[in-house]
């Protein structure tokens, strides 16, 4: 099994008329993700790679009512809008990849999908993949394997290189989950653990953190309380960066004295949670315990 | 965006919030002037973005006029932590019985709003938070409801005051909330918040920091004043790349922004020092790529260049093109360690291959091979 | 509360929802002078708040000056449906391709409000309804998010119309929501929204509906105008009672809206007819049955007064008192019943019997027994 | 059983220290209820009959962690804020007994507390009571008694008519909601109907309506959709009432052609509910009813 996406995702790609919209719908459906629809306000009867394009989500979903997630692609400054749309259509999963959102937005929209049951991934993130089943995300395909482990980061290429790593050394994944770089993700660390905790397709999970925020810390402590069972292996990304300094990620940033890369190895190993020195060091320590 | 002192001021005074009466002046006659008409006491403030102005001299209580003249003439043009100080603000001296703090900031851990308030201020609230919490009062808001009475009534309650100033705080907080929410505010924050002899509230202190990625609901801050950044730094945010300066001589560019700490961070675990960090994001075009090596072969510190490139959007060619494009341009002493993986892998090494540039596959393996050619820490 | 069409107008105006130029005026020479200014041709409105005024004659096509003051002399002063006309608007006559349907009001079904929009406007929205109910697009807005750009574009899509006019309509969507929250109206409508052959909109009528219990956070329009009330429901108002007259001879008094309307029922359903519903509401004391006593003494359609309380926080010996006090101050030939049950019940009772006033027990004989004095129907 | 309240129910009354507040506490304490806290900005440590009074609703509950559930007598401005308060500290059920709170705020407050897994009764009710375990609400509660049958009116005054008169033919009571007269109630009689379905100690139900809306119609819709198992007696107050006039209830208004009297009780007797047509009948029906 899987989490979040599988072979019975059906998709709606929001913003499916731009450049980033047409280019990933290419991508994702050469990798078999189901794309029954997209949506571009005044774009209505179109197509895009062959996908029939509407003027709005709840047409889309009168049309075709198997779909169940989207991913949004639309400009910052209409992506609220384009979640609000998806949730009150009534979409299980929200994929956001839209980066600069202003965090005000999406506090908003994060706690409506919360209290509507909705489940946002991102924003500002690469999306969801299952290898073999479904891409809902702008990753490349082919880095990821079919397998067992899962993983959930805050970064998009890290990740790709991780999971590079493990595919060349034969550990393939269940889910990858790329929650996003921005202060408020919609899924945290801890979401996914209990998502990979509950799924019988995973036995191991792999989280990339990163500075700033204390997520990892929480996770930390969410280990230890519900005495996870699955090993976890993590990287931090930003030890060496300073404080006061956005790296990157809007997220990605040391301040008031909380964030650095520090605190949270030290939370982690507490934890129990084996901390890789280098990205590549991932893939050795998963092989080690997975032989156990 | 952190704003300056004065802009929080301007935009507390127009909520509401009771601000000592100020002005914000860039010449010492100035300065003299606004002492004058705003009459007693005055402080001059020193208008920086860095913290900790006031142990750095850059806050100073003028008796009068001649005063103000003399400590605006001395902070105006001088470096505060290195910022130039380009306004100073004279504002009225208040007279304080006691300091309270108040602020509004994003909880990240919760994802919402959260009201802190606390009866002892003037002091670091980090340093409050560590010696004495149960003296913060923290609310968190739910950010679809926004700031209602209740919250309000809790926080302005827990800062010990007496009427008319209880009923004057509670309207602060709501006022706060509303800049905080109009503003799309990491932090709004009012520290000290001046409790004064006859009960009532000023805030004495205005500190502001905007979501950069609202920065564009708010022209009136993103251009019209000039916020300190190196050649360097200007050079990269007109590219939208992202770029932060660090200590050591590796220069690193990668694209994405986790693979950029974590390239930043191999070299140093594997026993060099990074000079700063370059993100160019994803999808990068060939001259993008040539604008950012340009501006590392250009930087004075950097003797090693460590490009380290994931290709899934990223067209490895494009890359290899841009690097080339840039070494053609300058003659220069500096290593180049090229590690490329990704789409069109092949294309992008024969590319570099052709104009003698090292490519690695692994990153590892690259990070060593920066490490040596810088000479370590 | 139902507004008038020109203060609806002048919302609409601040709210940038496009209004055709108009006066209000209160004589036939502005009338002239408006009509003037404006030129060419003008609609005279009759300022009303009566529904179906345009077939009652209310509404008229002035082609110059001479005859906007002459229908405006016509309409001031006159009655329509009752109602007499104290302002009329001169409105700037506006060509009309096709006309549009758009309201927002509040679904009390699902608790939220909803953008309903048609194509096809002008007509009764209600009549639509039955006839082609597929002609009406209906959103439901959740009442905590508020409007969204994605319900202006559906519901302005489904319009028919093309650019300009659709983008017009997607911001008159927004625009009114804005006037239906702002002004907790309970319903916001524009019926016509015409579409002009130059393929611009117009909202040729306005109509707003606010909410009585919020009626308190607009002052302007509580007592500014008058509103035509009888004597009757004027002075029920004074009091905070619950007052509404009906056709019949039987007065109906009782305590709580539920009670009373089930009194009136029950004297109905015996035979006799109500003339009216006055509910003083729960834990009134004596002086206020006093005066609602009074006012159904001087109602001349007023036979007989059917009083029914059933007292929880209201105490029987207070409601006596009341009815005792009012019988005293006026000689009638009124015959009254009074059905006491519940708290102090046995106090009400004897202080009514000492003077002379009938109570019974139970409803139903009351009811009955109002209906027999009341001759039935 | 009963629904809503019991014998566990512990309350808080907002707006303890008013006229009303006070009033109906010392009612309610005499009734029975167990009243922990009351709460009235500003009279924190005072008390009211003996209840300690809170400055906030978050206090009382830190103080008193049994509290489950709210009465707010607070005037009208305030109770949106009121009540928002009360979902805050975490309480189940909140009961508005206030009367002319816009109805734009209602609206706002019932759709938050509904996302919040919170039971508003009302606003402009008598509340619940629970005869012999718990009143919470304005109701004299020497009218109701013990027994197995559930009541959900619109008013007031009428429902006492009509338990006073089940009381006295020997019927008893499960539980009277009294769900208020405002257009937009945060419980419905749709909403009564399922708590009463599910509860075992009721047997059948009053359903006391009147004119306005068309939540009678739905109340019909639901028992013939849902097959409704336990018996329901209406009586709908209203039917001599004129069109586009407010009959003493916000919510008491036939307007845009619906809500009148007779639409509802054609709806009720076509789902098989008796309907009664004088208040009297009501316990008469249900004598004959539940002899069978």
């Amino acid at each position: 099994m899987t989490v979040l996406v599988n072979s019975n995702t059906r998709v709606v790609v929001q913003g499916i008329t731009g450049r980033e919209g047409s280019f990933h719908t290419r991508a994702m459906l050469s990798y078999g993700t189901k794309i029954l629809a997209g949506v571009t306000p005044g774009k209505g009867g179109s197509t895009v790679e062959g996908v029939p394009v509407y003027d709005s989500v709840i047409e889309a979903v009168r049309k075709h009512p198997e779909l169940n997630t989207s991913i949004i692609f639309v400009p910052s400054r209409f992506a609220s809008d384009a979640v609000y749309e998806a949730i009150d259509a009534g979409l299980d999963l929200v994929v956001v990849i839209t980066e600069g959102i202003p965090v005000h937005e999406t506090m908003k929209f994060v706690r409506y999908a919360k209290l509507n049951g909705v489940t946002i991934i991102g924003p500002n993130c690469p999306g969801v993949i299952s290898p073999g089943e479904s891409k809902v995300g702008i990753m490349p395909g082919h880095v990821f394997s079919r397998g067992r482990v899962g993983i959930v980061s805050r970064s998009g290429t890290l990740t790709y290189e991780i999971a590079y790593a493990m595919t060349k050394a034969g550990i393939g994944q269940s889910t990858s989950i790329g929650i996003g770089g921005d202060p408020v993700p919609g899924t945290s660390f801890i979401d996914a653990l209990e998502m990979f905790r509950e799924d019988d397709g995973t036995d191991a999970v792999v989280l990339i953190g990163e500075i700033g925020g204390d997520m990892e810390e929480r996770a930390a402590r969410y280990i230890v309380e519900q005495e996870y069972k699955k090993p976890v292996v993590a990287y931090i990304a930003g030890r060496t960066a300073p404080p006061g300094k956005r790296m990157g990620h809007a997220g990605a940033i040391i301040s008031m004295g909380v964030g650095d890369a520090a605190s949270k190895i030290k939370s982690l190993k507490e934890a129990g949670v084996e901390v890789a020195e280098l990205p590549s060091q991932v893939a050795e320590i998963l092989k080690k315990l997975l032989k156990k | 965006m952190k704003l300056f002192e004065y802009e929080a001021r301007n935009i507390f005074n127009q909520y509401g919030i009771p601000v000592p009466k100020f002005s914000v002046v860039s010449s010492p006659e100035e300065a003299y002037k606004a002492a004058e008409e705003i009459g007693g006491r005055v402080v001059v403030k020193a208008q920086v973005l860095v913290a900790g102005r006031g142990k750095a001299g850059g806050v100073k209580l003028a008796e009068n006029p001649e005063e103000a003249y003399r400590y605006a003439k001395q902070m105006l043009g001088s470096e505060i932590k290195g910022e130039k100080v380009r306004k100073v603000v004279i504002s009225k001296a208040v007279d304080i019985a006691r300091e309270l703090y108040l602020s509004i900031i994003i909880d990240r851990s919760i994802g919402a709003p959260v009201i802190l308030a606390s009866p002892e201020g003037g002091v670091d609230i980090e340093e409050l938070a560590r010696t004495k919490p149960e003296r913060i009062l923290k609310i968190v808001v739910d950010p679809i409801l926004g700031v209602r009475d209740y919250h309000a009534r809790r926080a302005a309650s827990f800062l010990e005051l007496s009427e008319p100033a209880l009923k004057k705080a509670q309207e602060i907080v709501v006022n706060l909330y509303r800049v905080f929410e109009n503003y799309n505010c990491e932090l709004a924050e009012i520290n000290p918040l001046a409790l004064t002899p006859d009960n009532s509230l000023e805030a004495v202190d205005a500190k502001i920091i905007l979501d950069d990625n609202a920065l564009f609901k708010y022209p009136e801050f993103s251009s019209e004043f000039v916020r300190d950044l190196s050649y360097y730094e200007a050079e990269a945010k007109k590219m939208n790349f992202s770029y932060v300066e660090l200590d050591g001589n590796i220069g690193i560019l990668c694209n994405g922004a986790g693979l950029t700490m974590a390239t930043m961070d191999s070299v140093y675990v594997l026993g060099g020092k990074p000079a700063n960090f370059l993100d160019i994001g994803g999808g990068a075009r060939a001259d993008l790529v040539e604008k950012a090596v340009t501006l590392l072969l250009q930087h004075p510190k950097t003797e090693v260049i460590f490009i380290n490139i994931l290709g899934g959007i990223t067209r490895c060619d494009e890359v290899a093109n841009g690097i080339v494009a840039a070494l053609k341009k300058t003659t220069t002493s500096k290593k180049i360690v090229v590690r490329l993986k990704g789409t069109n892998e092949e294309e992008g090494r024969r590319i570099l291959e052709e104009n003698n540039v090292f490519v690695l596959e692994e990153m590892d393996e690259a990070a060593r091979k920066a490490v040596e050619l810088g000479g370590g820490r």
